[in-house]
């Protein structure tokens, strides 16, 4: 499986971003050599400008050059380097990204830094900005070597193939609907029920229409040629609702007479009694 | 070849074989095989071929040959189960009940015609329900303006409810001696709520509950009503 | 139909799942198989599938468990019959390599977290294509600040990469142990507090080494250090 470990270095589609020259020397597809393996060592890595993912990737590279475990490097001959690098590259007149040059002047400070004596630190010390830095290469490192393991498992498609031409599963659902007599009575009842026209029964109420009380005033006039108020025409005893209704149709009914030239009807003040008397021939 | 060896045993070549015919698309010529693998020759390839034919009998795969090709398939009495059918059982929604009692009362009903009797719409997919489940069937189309499809009832609607004929539906006046004309809370209900709400929410709500009492209590009812009013 | 056939002797549940997993676009699980299979019960079905899985042991087929679902693939050791004719899987970026990797062993992860890792931004792009490869999804937010969208791996991840579950990442267990799945200030609080220190110290000290010869030759570099540096 080492040969596809190999595969790995080589980036395919290499992602532009984080490449720390913009005019690559070398085309995206191209091996990518690792620094260890690069038989004239310190030539091989400046030629190889494309193969980071930023400045603490080329650290990280850096810092295996050292050869040691990560935990041992020197971070003083680690900065040593990078900015020895740095320089080199601005020797070449390669245009740097920003990233690299920002972590240049971050190892530089560092550097001087550490060369202080001890009481005139700041505070962070540079003991644990060097630290961190080391443990910031651990982390890095061990996911470049879980990436690179990972690619080299067995991998579908490449290590291990699926059925080429698989039937396929289908499962056809067939709903088996169910409905009772019981059901289906009860539901045409219901929208019987819920359907079935509104008859709408008006109760019986005492009224005196307007016919009736035309013809009762017109007769009650007919018999005297005096005034009468109005009251005095409606039926005596009638209980309170059929009066109300008398009046009102009786009202009208002298309204009526009046039109017709049959009656005269006088009242003297606003809302004062009304007055009726036949029309004299 | 492998037929000596303890269970799995089973050589280079037909391992190779196999995996190559279950990675294939397509089927495979011995031929081809020995070509794909290389090294192999023709008759060996063949006897891995074979060896493996062996193999596979009497197992869930089987590989076949197919004008002098070879796959691997499912073996035929297992075919049934690359496509299942599922049923399930599912109770009418009380809005698509109410649209087959009308269509078995009014056959044949046009859908504006059920709606006026429902007093509210029908959904699209109420008729098709009553269509898949087969007990509604498009009986033509009425001969008025428009020409409106018509919907009757089928021959396994009467079957499914046990009725010899349509005149054996109860009529009007039984059903409100039985008391189904009155309004019921659920009458109300029901039209107060839109179909497909409706549907939704029977399905969910009412399981099977007392359906087996109802059915029996519809049955007895029926059978007493229609002693007393011979049609 | 099979019941005499001494060798290849099965039982028709096995039968039925062999020929279900041949014929399965997707892999399954368990649970899913008993459904399809319906009346099956998911223990019979299990033990189904374990004694396929020994079936074709050392057979140029295996059955393999990928986050709880099976499925057959070739053997490995035939990727070289195999691949001869295919296109190779189109090979990530290292970029995109190590954001996967990244995601993989932190799950769930923000993109700020990523690029802490890395040390660098990471390329809209370099997401977008592992999740358009079905390998990362996004999981939600996590509830701080700004409410980061997070990322996990997904069951076509485990499946693509050959790996059971997870926990099966390669070197998981030592990286989680030296602490090295932890955020740097953590690790270096850990490395200050007087207690643990030792202790921290001592199991951080080794896991790039047994790695390193875990993997044989990954990194050239690498292999050359642990060299230098016996363990």
């Amino acid at each position: 499986m080492s040969d596809t470990t190999e595969e790995q270095k080589q980036t395919e589609d290499q992602d532009q971003q984080g490449l720390m020259f913009t005019e690559a020397v070398a085309s995206s597809d191209s091996e990518w050599i690792a620094p260890g393996t690069a038989e004239t060592e310190g030539t091989a890595l400046y030629l190889e400008l494309d193969g980071w993912e930023g400045p603490l990737d080329l650290l990280l590279d850096l810092a295996r050059r050292q050869k040691v475990d990560l935990r041992a490097i020197s971070i003083l001959s680690l900065v040593d380097q990078y900015l020895d690098y740095i320089e080199k590259a601005e020797a070449l007149k390669l245009e740097l990204a920003a990233d690299y040059l920002v972590m240049a002047a971050w190892l530089a400070y560092l550097k001087s830094s550490m060369l202080l004596p001890k009481e005139e630190q700041e505070d962070p010390s540079p003991e644990e900005l060097a630290l961190k830095l080391q443990l910031r290469l651990q982390r890095l490192g061990a996911m470049r070597e879980s990436a690179a393991r990972l690619m080299a498992g067995d991998r579908i498609g490449r290590d291990v193939f699926v059925r080429g031409s698989p039937e396929g599963l289908r499962i056809d659902r067939k709903t088996q609907w169910r409905c009772d007599m019981y059901g289906l009575i009860q539901a045409y009842g219901q929208v019987k029920a819920r359907t079935a026209p509104a008859i709408h029964m008006v109760r019986e109420r005492p009224v005196m229409t307007l016919e009736s009380a035309l013809d009762r005033v017109s007769n009650m006039l007919g018999v005297t040629l005096d005034w009468m108020r109005l009251e005095e025409f409606l039926p005596p005893h009638a209980e309170p609702r059929l009066r109300r209704s008398a009046l009102a149709s009786s009202f009208v009914a002298a309204l009526e007479l009046a039109r017709m030239g049959k009656a005269e009807i006088a009242q003297d003040e606003i809302f004062g009694p009304m007055r009726l008397r036949r029309m004299r021939a | 070849m492998s037929s000596d060896a303890p269970e799995n045993a089973v050589d280079d070549l037909e391992r190779a074989v196999e995996a190559t015919l279950f990675a294939t698309e397509e089927p495979m010529s011995v031929e081809a095989l020995a070509g794909h693998l290389g090294d192999a020759d023709v008759p060996s390839v063949r006897a891995a071929v074979q060896s493996l034919v062996a193999h596979y009998e009497g197992r869930g795969i089987h590989l076949v040959e197919r004008s002098k090709k070879w796959h691997f398939q499912t073996a035929a009495d297992l075919a049934h189960l690359l496509r299942r059918e599922r049923e399930q059982v599912r109770r009418l929604s009380r809005a698509a009940t109410e649209v087959l009692a009308i269509i078995a009362y009014h056959e044949p009903v046009s859908r504006a015609e059920i709606e006026s009797v429902r007093g509210v719409q029908t959904a699209k997919g109420t008729l098709d329900v009553l269509m898949e489940a087969g007990w509604v069937r498009i009986a033509g189309r009425r001969e008025v303006p428009g020409r409106p499809v018509i919907y009757t009832t089928t021959p396994e609607f009467l079957q499914h409810f046990g009725l010899a004929s349509r005149r054996d539906l109860p009529g009007v006046d039984e059903l409100r001696a039985a008391g189904l004309l009155d309004p019921v809370d659920d009458a109300y209900d029901a039209l107060m709520t839109p179909d497909e709400e409706d549907e939704a929410s029977e399905e969910g709500a009412t399981p099977e509950e007392t359906e087996t009492d109802a059915k029996e209590s519809a049955e007895t009812d029926l059978s007493g009503r229609a002693g007393a009013t011979p049609s």
